[in-house]
């Protein structure tokens, strides 16, 4: 994380794409995008594309692993091998492995585990094409997909970064800003409350800044809300119009 | 065998003695075949492939590196598959089992066998530096016929691939120069019936596999027999047959798809 | 698979080990080889050496691998790391595990598995010496290997190649011939029926060609049938002249 | 949860209650802490830190070899973390499991990203040779707050770190380049009171955690939050502000120990 | 093992660290020194820094590894990455194993194993810093770890080696002895008895000199001995100090 | 111990106490022994040895590599030993275990620790490239005494070994340059009696083994003990001189199958 010649922002106040300082970059979402899954979510934010598949509640195999009061939450993000600039080796590195492991506890938060005892929930997220925000991104898709399979939960998690670029305080980072930038502020929240269920910082930040930082964060959380709410109430009227649902 | 799959066993077997299949199509008909090209910006080439619910998605990655020590002026191919438990509730994560590996091995030697892939074009050095091509197969729903939905894309995803030279400080990006490739054809059988495509019901109760794949001239370019049942002469003559016929729609498919 | 300069028929039609187009390099086949196996098998096919070791059916373990209706057929080639010109890394790689996939599933064909439910069948194939045709070769021990061991079958697994160099369909591709060669058809059948249980082919055969290459690689099978038998009536005729069997 | 860890919840809840802690320590206020630098002659680095019981030992190894391709010129670091079986009945053999890979991964960023090593100080030979440092962090004892003990073992055996130039022929020795550390702090939360450096019998019940990196101006310079709880917005500054303070005393305590 | 140029004994009789050829490197014991541990003891000897834990006896997971009529003892030998000259990369390899292993056999003659059937006592042996004859290090300490666990034993196992150097038999060789001697001679004992329960030798003696050295190793022992019961003892009085034990 | 091991047991002791063993020999007597040297004909070296029903085969197999860099004018050794599942019901696929493992190492010690390979003749350039050797050791039936098998079996094949110079471009092939062995004779213990030569029903209830490894001189190359039993001083001696006495006789069997 180093600013130097690099200027990331120039003197209108606009980002390398062009951006303001508050904007998002462009996402999509869709749900319900996989036939085997008991529920999906193909998600594009700016250059990611993530597809998020979810099974069950299912049976915890082998018995031992198995909690007897909840269910176990797996959440698994996993880089296809050619979704970044020099080939991935397939399999998780220790880096996937953190970050599905803060997911999967960031998603326990929200879904009702009691309701399915001995049982594992199983998400997968798969990044297809990757820059920079995959693990907001996963997440967000995750929450989708969760939604879809029917899970429930007390609400649907979304997430967002905030970061810092240039000495500015800007949400959502793109790939030079997260190579080039001062400090990245990747923020999951239950929207309805606002509660934090992941935070993660690296980089350099004075406490206004940090605070200044979250706010921006959870307003972009709140933003993602409502195009996860919109995919889904999407897939609700195609399953109505297609006659799966009376 | 638990008793909902012998259930449907039966119902499928019934199906079949009045050939029918379950999902309305003949024996020798595929499911709608999708092809769309180039859709991963950071891969050097890619494409999805929908066989009916079926969807693989190939990408291709290259470097350079060194050239096997016994063919020191041509490039090296390596091909992979990983059945993430994304596309199966069956898929486990891992390293990847029999399955994953027989699934890379016969696109892998469908791609090389044929020589697809001029790969005597592919050395920058002689002994020292050639391109490396990885093709990756990525499973993302599983409803049947892998076999063909992933050479399909693997063929696909090869003809939109870039050589990235300029990346590597080696002149100027040039299409990965290719040959005329085979298309893969896949049959089951079960109960003495042999059905082309099989859909995910129809290969729970399959007891044979065949794969074959042929070059435009109707030509055999490569063979995988699988699973514990048998065919006769007879069969395996009626499978090539059908093979051949369906070859020529997909590679129709395939060239319309990468606007060749 | 070229045909380059090298010419693998000469001009009175001999190939570069003196053999016709129709016949097999030299097989020498003995059953009962080794204490420990419940039955087992030493092979020499050409310059290929193959060792076969059958234990079971013994209770597969663990217990939820188990198929309730049959046995499981459980068939592990394994190349010595000394075998082959460059040394191997000890341990499967891909290309063992998938001809252990294909011959396991050959088997399972003949093998009454339904006879001996929760079990597993293991057929250890070693290869200590290998030029060109091992899977073959191993599942032909393999067979013999089986019926040593008692094995209730249908029929006694066979398997031989037929292959085209120099534009000629040939029977049992050698080293060379594998190497330059056009195409390769390894052909494993039921001999009594004729069922085809292994088939792959690498190469270019046009459709009459595949026809031809067919019929000779079940005619290949045949003659190796035989001496399937015979090794195992030598076996029979040893047992009972050492009194092992009255 | 089986009945023993649920009358140790009740009751570590009762005493938060009435603002207590098991241990009689304030909710804000550490256990005494001790670092002993110095202690591998092996290592070129060293530092045992124990927390109250719990203990980790850092050592430090360097070597020469490639750097990173698009940073030539720049040192590597590497950082592993081994809970090894000794330091707990919970703990296994075996390659890392999550909980040592994240534990590594945080201890690596907040010494990565904060540069605490000049890093570029530390090329040999621009693009082919520089020094490699292996951070490697074994915990013997574990009685809660691993994130702050390895964090501090492994600050301490870097600043008693000399980089083993005479070993290689590459001149003579010369302590480890290194800047001003920013300093770890772990709080969790649990029954909604927030505590710092959980002893093993906070973190058992603990429904969410929280590490806040602050330097010496009391900047935040890394975070990262833990385990399926959620935290406030006020919560989260509450730990920052407790994190800036206890930095601040950790700091003197390092500072002292490496006799600076 | 090469004796060639180097010099391991002077003409004064004296080792190349001062030491006589009776003499044992400085050795401390100390037990009782981990907090979660049920027996624990950090050893120092030479150059060797060692830390033991014992867990158990406790039920052994998964259950199809327990013994129904005695416990599993299951030492592990491990070096931490930075405990030798070239970092080590973690986890175990070929030697580690195998030292595990002579070492869990030597432990499980003395341990009364049939006293808890189905468990297993895990006796985690750190190496922290390294300085030639480590597993006798290991053993030894590990034999006050078991002790301080309140394990029941027949005896409180200890080891020591003797070697060659120089053409002469010398008790506990160190670094460059261990490089540049003849012959290396690792022997644990029940002190009690004088059996020999664990015993490697690398090198070259004749059958004069194997027997002169088990006579020295053996006596090297039993001076080690003596160390680890006053360790022990130090350990109790403290206890018995700290008001642990009444 | 389940029932009929139990029962063995019983019936081996009370042979022992008549000075008898399962197979009629005497306590110090080995089974026959065959080697068959140089019958794989991929490998640089090869031999099989039976010991009774025990049969060993190890390939011997060469490349050109670098050396190790605090020894840059020595050949390198590498022994491994795999105990496929083809010699035993009790073997597994998979990695080597704790008991490969002691195999190859012992195996290895035998040969490296006493110079029977003259590596220091095996630099072909200094710091740069040596021959690197690699033992594989194959057991094919496992009915006891695997440690004298596998090196017995090791030691003929290097004697058959001929260096692959020509197949790198260095010069014409070569016998392995070598030195006198070391034999090993592996003993085990019951029930205070001590036997040569264990078969597979001797080691199932043996309580300790040490196998000696002694050269023609009468001399002691290597030992390792096994098993959770003890020896006593005594029983150590005498173990050794059994070891020195068969070991001769084998040597005699090994000089001849190798025509020396």
């Amino acid at each position: 994380m180093k600013s130097e010649e690099i200027k990331l922002i120039d003197s209108n106040g606009k980002r390398l794409d062009g951006r303001g300082p508050l904007d998002l970059r462009k996402i999509k979402i869709e749900a319900g995008v996989l036939h085997r899954a008991d529920g999906s979510c193909y998600l594009e934010w700016g250059g990611n594309k993530i597809l998020v598949a979810v099974y069950g509640p299912r049976e915890a195999i082998p018995k031992h692993i198995q909690d007897q009061v909840k269910a176990l939450v797996n959440a698994r993000y996993n880089m296809a091998s050619f979704s970044v600039e020099d080939r991935k080796r397939p399999g998780p590195d220790r880096r996937s492995r953190e970050i599905s492991k803060v997911i999967s506890e960031a998603l326990e938060r929200v879904i009702l585990t009691e309701q399915f005892p001995r049982t594992t929930i199983d998400v997968n997220i798969e990044v297809l094409d990757a820059e920079a925000g995959t693990r907001c991104a996963g997440l967000t898709a995750a929450g989708v997909a969760l939604a879809d399979a029917g899970i429930p939960m007390t609400d649907i998690p979304v997430a967002c970064a905030a970061g810092k670029i240039d000495g500015q305080v800007v949400l959502d980072l793109g790939k030079e800003e997260d190579n080039y930038g001062d400090a990245d502020l990747p923020v999951a929240i239950a929207p309805r409350t606002d509660e934090i269920i992941l935070l993660q910082m690296d980089g350099h930040l004075t406490i206004e800044e940090f605070d200044k930082a979250l706010d921006l964060a959870i307003k972009g959380c709140h933003i993602i809300s409502k195009l996860q709410r919109k995919a889904l109430l999407d897939r609700y009227q195609s399953l109505i119009e297609g006659g799966d649902i009376e | 065998m638990t008793i909902i799959p012998s259930i449907k066993r039966d119902y499928l077997c019934r199906l079949a003695e009045q050939g029918k299949r379950i999902d309305g199509r003949k024996f020798d008909e595929y499911r709608k075949i999708e092809i769309k090209p180039n859709i991963i910006s950071k891969a050097e080439g890619s494409a999805l492939v929908k066989i009916g619910n079926t969807q693989v998605l190939t990408g291709i990655k290259m470097d350079v590196g060194e050239p096997y020590p016994d063919s020191p002026e041509t490039g090296v191919l390596t091909t992979g598959a990983e059945l993430v438990p994304l596309a199966s509730p069956d898929f486990e994560a891992g390293p990847p089992q029999e399955d994953a590996i027989e699934l890379a091995r016969v696109v892998d030697r469908g791609v090389r066998e044929s020589e697809v892939i001029e790969l005597e074009k592919l050395c920058i050095e002689p002994g020292e530096k050639v391109w490396i091509i990885f093709v990756d197969i990525h499973v993302l729903d599983y409803d049947g016929n892998l076999f063909d939905a992933a050479s399909l894309a693997s063929l696909a995803a090869l003809f939109t691939t870039k050589v990235p030279a300029k990346r590597f400080d080696l002149g100027e990006d040039f299409p990965l120069p290719l040959r005329e490739p085979p298309v893969s054809c896949t049959s089951v059988k079960f109960n003495n019936v042999v059905v082309a495509d099989p859909c995910l019901d129809e290969e729970e109760i399959a007891e044979a596999r065949l794969t074959v794949a042929t070059d435009k001239n109707g030509d055999i370019r490569a063979m995988q027999k699988g699973l514990s049942g048998s065919f006769t002469k007879d069969e395996i003559k009626k499978v090539i047959k059908a093979s051949i016929n369906n070859g020529k729609e997909i590679r129709k498919i395939l060239y319309k798809s990468i606007g060749k």
